[in-house]
């Protein structure tokens, strides 16, 4: 069924076709629509919808019932992302697989709330205290928030990590005829999971791509953010605490490679765009322009995942680009990445607008 | 059921059938059960443990066991196991 | 490649964004256009400027937002001043009588749309439905089927009648000698 | 031998190697913990059935001694997760345990929310009047001129009445008890428990390491002396909320049931099907 | 030529660009600033003696249109910040005014805490029933099973009373009115300023873009006559606080006046100086 | 007068001497002994101590009294320091001079609230959302404390800007004997500040080093979190939001030269430690070890400020290098930066300790 | 003081002598005062903006100033003037 | 060089911290070496196994930690299991008589600390100022005086009487005999 949709509402139908049952959140622009859906939607689907009294009271929600063995997800946009941080480390911590859909707006502070932004890109990987992994998505149109957001729902319960879906206001208001699935492919752990009294709650087997036992079912578990033993009960023993961080530290570092999801075209051109999100969009156009223009090509790199961030991909994928250039809707974040990266190889540079404007095709020409 | 007990419980009987239960090692010494038993049947030892001094005056209310913070003392009054 | 830029614009409150929406619905689901609908707004809930643009091409739409518009549709005076130096030179201004007093365009079409709302329909409400439909008629892109379709889709039972209502009168609001104003790059992409 | 009921009770705990618990020698809140449990086991409530939720603090260490499902989640938090637990699987019994500074500071907003939404959970507030886990600051429920590690010329905030709070935000049940009423605390416990919506026990405490040090009262045992002359039982004053100096204990405040949160949730589902 | 009394009024206001303002027509946020203009001339207040303090939402726009110092803060904090510029410099009168959101959802611990605390500053809660901002969400003071943009099927929670809450968290002085009852409401307003403490004005405001439509209620005259009709004068019942569908208005608490907060710690330091 | 004392002691006696005079803040091991100090000496020099109900109503609390023209500040920890960061960009947007103390334990979530960490280092870069400047110092003993929290003060006075000042449980418990001086520079503007009538609160002139109006004299300033014009009241413009924007960065842009504060020693040496904080008195140790034993020099560069990152000093310092290493309590956060910044021209070995526990000399050795 | 006042504001004083001033850039049209004036003495004009419709009818209760929520009519009641 | 570890450990509440504070203000604020005193400590209040080290140096100290002991101060036995493999094999272990059974270490003075605290001060509480009384007089580097100075600078007026006493009781458990076995490296830096 073709239908015309917002990039917010394609994101909450994607989680509750990948098994999303559950929402706490509380409202904010340009977010809203995802929770006004979902009030209506859930309920619909057995599923249950609450708001909370904030958002802090919302990702703990959230994290309740992730506990409790629900898919669930919340949504806002920077401020209350900003509050979500020590919620977010503690679903880190305690690796309760679930989804924070940041809707970006303009920071800091209240800013510009009604305007686009893609300003809080390294807040996703670092908001919270500690080292912790992230896992974060980045759709550029209505119909990959549907998929990315459902593929979030995925990676979140392989992982037992939360995962980040970045989008920002153009997206999320942002509306076009897309066909969805009903159906969408969810993720199930091949192995059932062990007895009771053979099971710990982080064995070093279950890190990631294994059934979990979750609240009521028998198997008296302990969940905490302090640093904790397999069997889940708090620790301060230096050899075990890090064991703990390694552990998370290795979802990613083990995981990488199939996380990292990148769509890429003309690489072999000069120069080459590495986008994301609905700055691609300008990207994308940009590099069509210019290419009608000049009649010479030009590479485009569009991250769909951001985080954990492809270096070596990314390495492999510029090999034989002469200049990178970085279009973001921001002071240049993901620029510092990719410089990072790639600049003992390529200059890279970046192009930035943060003025709750999008980013034209033309500023992101003006530098090819 | 997970095995629960590390060391051997120290099991009292007084002469009234009262059946005083004591985990030592739980015990912190902290004399809330030696303060307000109403009968003064408890002291602590030279380890500052818990301890039945005066089995004989124990009248088998339990408050030393519901107060103390530690699950350090247990009593099971006589008539209970009659029943 | 065809493409046409489409702005609707007023004050917030006015509902140009759910006339962006019936249009862009209408254009996408029904006619098989390629669409993408953006808009932006103040921080307030009314009384700010708010404009929803449209963008209806026969091939994929990379950049949303409208960059030169083919029709620029103003409910609020301004709506024009803010918006008028994006609509191309051969653009065509659609106006409301009643708020819009004057747009420095050549090809202006000013068209009593609130009035109508007011007046036929007995509620202000109703302008941005009736705008869709003048708006619709004017473009040529979207048949007077269809929207009915998206509007009946859209809105609650009991006020598809006098949604379906608010469209016709819109459309009945264009005269067959407007529409050969439309401009020239709608015809030749 | 172990008689049935010890073994049962201490059956509860997680004995194999978390015991003797990392509370101070005659702190109230393992005498609280114990009294909760030997609740449970009066109303039936099963190991397999129950969650206990806490936030952080030395009060919130509890669950951690529970065999049974237990969430010890961030300071402050426990009402909004359990929340979630409780919405995410009405079937379970939820609990949720913490402190003044827990349940009444930082998670103050959570709790008067709960109460509004009327939860069908439990609530018990271990009032030590401290922040006791991070050493002895003032909490909201630390009297006026009392001493604390951050008030040392003496606290000029006024203290909430937790319970009065509880019961204008919307709780369906509210009583009060202390550590050295075990059992007048147990029945007050049940009470609670049995209550279908939101119901709040608050627990007055003795933290002797810090607040019975600052206060001059003393040791554990001192303290209980102290919370013993200072109880008052509800039956005994005409206005259960203003009391100075005193604790009234007893059942403050319990209304006629009505529909809580899950059961009416349920309804919305229903409803949203039928359309 | 203009009257002193409306020159004045106006020279309250940042007439130069800021007006008209944001707010919709015949919202009842604007007749509420006004209100509070009119109460402040009334007592002589200054506008180089006061700070207005805000959160975010319709309601906290007000001091942007305020010709004094103003402070919009971030959603939910404006208590918060007014105790630091209250605590800052006493000297200055401090007002808050937000919405049931701002200052009950998200700022509610604030609110609580701040009574609690017996701040010497007044609150103005600008009750519309809703995240009128964000578009219409049901709010801590959405009645149940009342509709809203997150609530399709009604709204399956209870509401605050806000000004119980308010008295129980310890505030000196509270009263609700309404936009309707502009004289009352002026001369509630005029207490709550008057009052050495913490003091509360509930005023019930109309969103007709939100609000009104969910409710089906109307448009701005419609709502002020619905406001009109549920209003009832605290001298007509007896019990002020329960009351359903209706709007007890006048002053529901005022307790005598106590040394408030930056008093008692004025206190302090001279105490601190003494040792 | 020669006095132990511990690291939060120090900075509290900083604070005080460096003029500020309002505290308000949650309890939180491992920093409430800052809070501790202060409510006992605050009062006594005139000034104010409140402990809010959290986190979050501490640094609002605390914006309000820098808006009311006191300098103030708050103390944390990672889970405090978390739920700051939405009120950290409200300092920064309303331009509040304020110091944030944030003295590190281990993370995410609760972690492990007595042992150390520097595991929050990216976070006081990127904790909050949208794109904003940030000025963070790292002592590395009881003095450094003292005079780093000073010179926080002043900063923050001089950029308008919230400061960070990342201690860490070691410095922040440890005590050494030092002797204070009883007055330190405070920083005061040149100018006196515009009447009323001539004043902006966000004039082009007056963006830093200058004097500023605050609640309570008569210029009748609007503060707000949203984007605004010079004259403080909130714009949709994308002009003034780019304006807006670019006043923040250049806080540090035109600043860094002299933001920037490095110790270094043997800078020459083929192979140079980079550290920070407490591990700098581990890499400080491993040199002394290392020289003695082997006779080879090494060069040692300590960043007493992390933030704004001195990327073109350190290009300067590490010329001669032929080795870098960076030994950090964390899974390697600056490490990124330094890889980032000279990468290019000579290898960056990340040490890395995150067990609770302090890095020894000995790792760092072992790399060398 | 600023100066506040962009547009000239229409001014009538009726045969009983209250001064109705109007701000009509700043009135929204919400018809509040229209509404509840007891002597159905206001208006909107053709634009939605208040007018003193039948300014022979006004008492100078003044309630619609304070109701207004835009501060776009102001009401100097006849008696005040005289003071 | 001179450096000397030396660390206190006992239970959380038996004010371990305290006697290493007072032990180094002695030693760095009177007596003019080098300290730096440093801390570890469980979650928990009260209960968990709580150490405090300092270290005296003539010059000044980088590596704040202790690592290799010169001094182990045990105030109850699982601080024994836990530390004893950081002493020195010359280093000593002073441990109190009541509370810790056994100390298997060639230099091992056994002192009844808690038991003086307790019989001749009547609270135990005074446990740790007693020990730092003993350990300075064994360790030879902090004289009597220094320590009176610290201890009455850092108690309240009225508690300064009975610390001082706690202080010299601490100092005269301590034979000379017991002196002879401070480890060679103090001696010989
Ligand atoms: C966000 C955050 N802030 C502060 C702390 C530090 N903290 C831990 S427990 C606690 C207070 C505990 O008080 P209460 O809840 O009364 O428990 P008690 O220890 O008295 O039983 C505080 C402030 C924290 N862990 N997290
Ligand atoms: C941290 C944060 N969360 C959410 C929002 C979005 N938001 C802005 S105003 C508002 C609610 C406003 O409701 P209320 O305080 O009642 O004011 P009203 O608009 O109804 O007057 C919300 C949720 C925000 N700005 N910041
Ligand atoms: S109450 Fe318990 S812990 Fe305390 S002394 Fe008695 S048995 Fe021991
Ligand atoms: S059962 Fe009662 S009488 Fe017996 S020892 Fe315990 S408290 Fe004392
Ligand atoms: S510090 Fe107080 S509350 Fe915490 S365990 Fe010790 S006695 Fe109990
Ligand atoms: S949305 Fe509602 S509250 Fe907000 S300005 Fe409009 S009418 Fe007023
Ligand atoms: S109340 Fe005010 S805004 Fe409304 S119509 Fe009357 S004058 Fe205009
Ligand atoms: S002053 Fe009174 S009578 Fe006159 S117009 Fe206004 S409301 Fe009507
Ligand atoms: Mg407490
Ligand atoms: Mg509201």
């Amino acid at each position: 069924m073709k239908q015309l949709l917002s990039g917010n509402e394609a994101c909450a139908i994607g989680a509750i076709r990948a098994g999303v049952r559950f929402f706490a959140g509380y409202p904010i622009t340009p977010s809203t629509e995802i929770a006004e859906y979902l009030s209506r939607e859930l309920p619909r689907v057995g599923g249950t919808f609450i708001q909370m009294e904030d958002e802090i009271g919302s990702i703990c929600c959230m994290n309740g019932a992730t506990a409790a063995g629900v898919k669930a997800m919340t949504a806002t946009s920077g401020p209350g992302f900003s509050l979500m941080q020590e919620g977010i480390g503690y679903s880190i911590m305690a690796e309760l697989p679930c989804i924070i859909v940041n809707v970006m707006r303009g920071g800091p502070a209240t800013g510009t709330p009604t305007r686009t932004s893609q300003a809080d890109v390294m807040q996703a990987r670092f908001g919270t205290h500690g080292d912790h992994p992230i896992v974060a998505l980045c759709p550029w149109s209505v119909r990959e928030c549907f998929d990315l957001t459902a593929e979030a729902v995925n990676i979140s319960e392989r992982l037992r990590i939360p995962v980040i879906v970045l989008m920002d206001e153009i997206v999320g208001h942002m509306r076009e005829v897309v066909e969805l699935p009903e159906t969408v492919k969810i993720w199930r752990p091949d192995k059932p999971k062990p007895a009771p009294d053979q099971y710990y709650h982080y064995d070093d087997r279950n890190n990631y791509d294994a059934a979990i036992a979750s609240f009521g079912e028998g198997y008296r578990i302990h969940l905490t953010g302090l640093t904790h033993r397999k069997d889940g009960f708090p620790t301060d023993d230096p050899e075990i605490i890090k064991w703990n961080l390694d552990r998370l530290r290795n979802k990613i570092e083990e995981n990488r490679s199939w996380l990292w999801d990148i769509y890429y075209e003309d690489i072999g051109s000069e120069t080459v765009i590495v986008c994301y999100g609905s700055a691609a969009r300008a990207g994308m156009e940009a590099k069509r322009q210019f290419e009608l223009k000049t009649g010479r090509r030009v590479g485009i790199v569009r991250l769909r995942m951001v985080w954990p961030f492809p270096n070596e991909r990314l390495i492999a994928l510029l090999r034989s680009a002469r200049r990178v250039i970085v279009p973001e809707m921001n002071q240049g974040q993901l620029y510092r990445e990719v410089e990072r990266t790639v600049s003992l190889r390529v200059p890279v540079v970046s192009v930035q607008r943060y003025d709750g404007e999008m980013l034209t095709p033309e500023e992101i020409i003006a530098s090819l | 059921m997970k095995k629960f007990l590390l060391e051997e419980p120290v099991e009292i009987v007084g002469p009234k059938g009262h059946r005083h239960r004591l985990l030592k090692h739980f015990c912190k010494g902290c004399r809330i059960c030696v303060a307000f038993c109403p009968t003064q049947t408890l002291d602590l030892d030279e380890r500052f443990k818990v301890t039945v001094a005066h089995p004989e005056r124990c009248i088998g209310c339990r408050l030393c066991e519901l107060r103390c913070p530690d699950l350090a003392i247990f009593v099971t009054p006589a008539r209970r196991k009659q029943e | 490649m065809k493409k046409i830029e489409i702005r609707f614009a007023g004050t917030g409150g006015q509902g140009v964004i759910l006339a962006s929406v019936v249009f862009a619905e209408a254009a996408g689901v029904h006619e098989g256009w390629q669409v993408v609908q953006t808009q932006s707004y103040g921080p307030e809930a009314r009384g700010g400027a708010s404009k929803a643009d449209v963008i209806i091409s026969d091939r994929p739409i990379l950049f949303p937002k409208c960059r030169k518009l083919d029709f620029l549709v103003c409910l609020s005076q301004p709506a024009v001043a803010k918006y008028l130096s994006d609509l191309k030179v051969r653009g065509m201004a659609i106006t409301d009588r009643f708020y819009v007093r004057e747009c420095p365009h050549p090809k202006t079409v000013c068209l009593p749309l609130s009035e109508t709302a007011r007046q036929e329909l007995g509620r202000e409400l109703f302008t941005n439905i009736v705008t869709v439909g003048a708006v619709a008629r004017i473009s040529g892109l979207i048949t007077l089927e269809s929207l009915k379709k998206t509007v009946a889709s859209r809105v609650p039972k009991q006020f598809i009648d006098i949604n379906v209502k608010a469209i016709e009168l819109g459309w009945n609001l264009v005269e067959k000698t407007t529409i050969s104003s439309v401009p020239a790059e709608t015809k030749h992409p | 031998m172990i008689e049935v009921t010890n073994d049962q009770f201490l059956g509860y705990f997680r004995l194999d190697e978390r015991f003797p618990h990392i509370l101070c020698p005659g702190c109230g809140i393992g005498t609280t913990m114990a009294t909760m449990v030997r609740a449970f086991l009066e109303l039936g409530i099963k190991q397999d059935e129950l969650c206990v939720v806490s936030g952080i603090g030395c009060s919130s260490r509890v669950p951690g001694y529970l065999d049974c499902d237990t969430f010890h989640t961030l300071h402050g938090r426990a009402l909004p997760a359990a929340t979630g637990v409780k919405l995410a699987k009405p079937e379970l019994k939820v609990v949720v345990i913490g402190g003044d500074g827990d349940i009444m500071a930082i998670g103050g907003n959570h709790f008067i929310h709960a109460a509004r939404r009327n939860l069908d959970i439990t609530v018990i507030v271990v009032n030590n009047f401290t922040y006791a886990m991070t050493g002895g600051q003032y909490s909201p429920t630390t009297p006026t001129h009392e001493r604390a590690a951050t008030a040392p010329f003496g606290n000029v905030e006024r203290s909430f009445d937790v319970c009065f709070l509880a019961k204008a935000a919307g709780a369906m049940f509210v009583a009060r008890s202390t550590t050295f009423h075990v059992a007048h605390l147990k029945k007050m416990l049940e009470l609670a428990l049995k209550k279908n919506g939101f119901s709040v026990v608050e627990v007055i405490s003795q933290c002797p390491t810090f607040y019975g040090r600052y206060q001059g009262i003393g040791d554990a045992v001192q303290m209980l002396e102290w919370l013993r002359t200072r109880a008052v039982d509800v039956s005994k004053v005409t206005d259960p909320w203003h009391q100075k100096d005193k604790f009234v204990i007893g059942v403050l405040h319990d209304q006629q049931e009505i529909a809580p949160y899950t059961q009416l949730y349920e309804q919305i589902r229903a409803q949203s099907r039928g359309k």
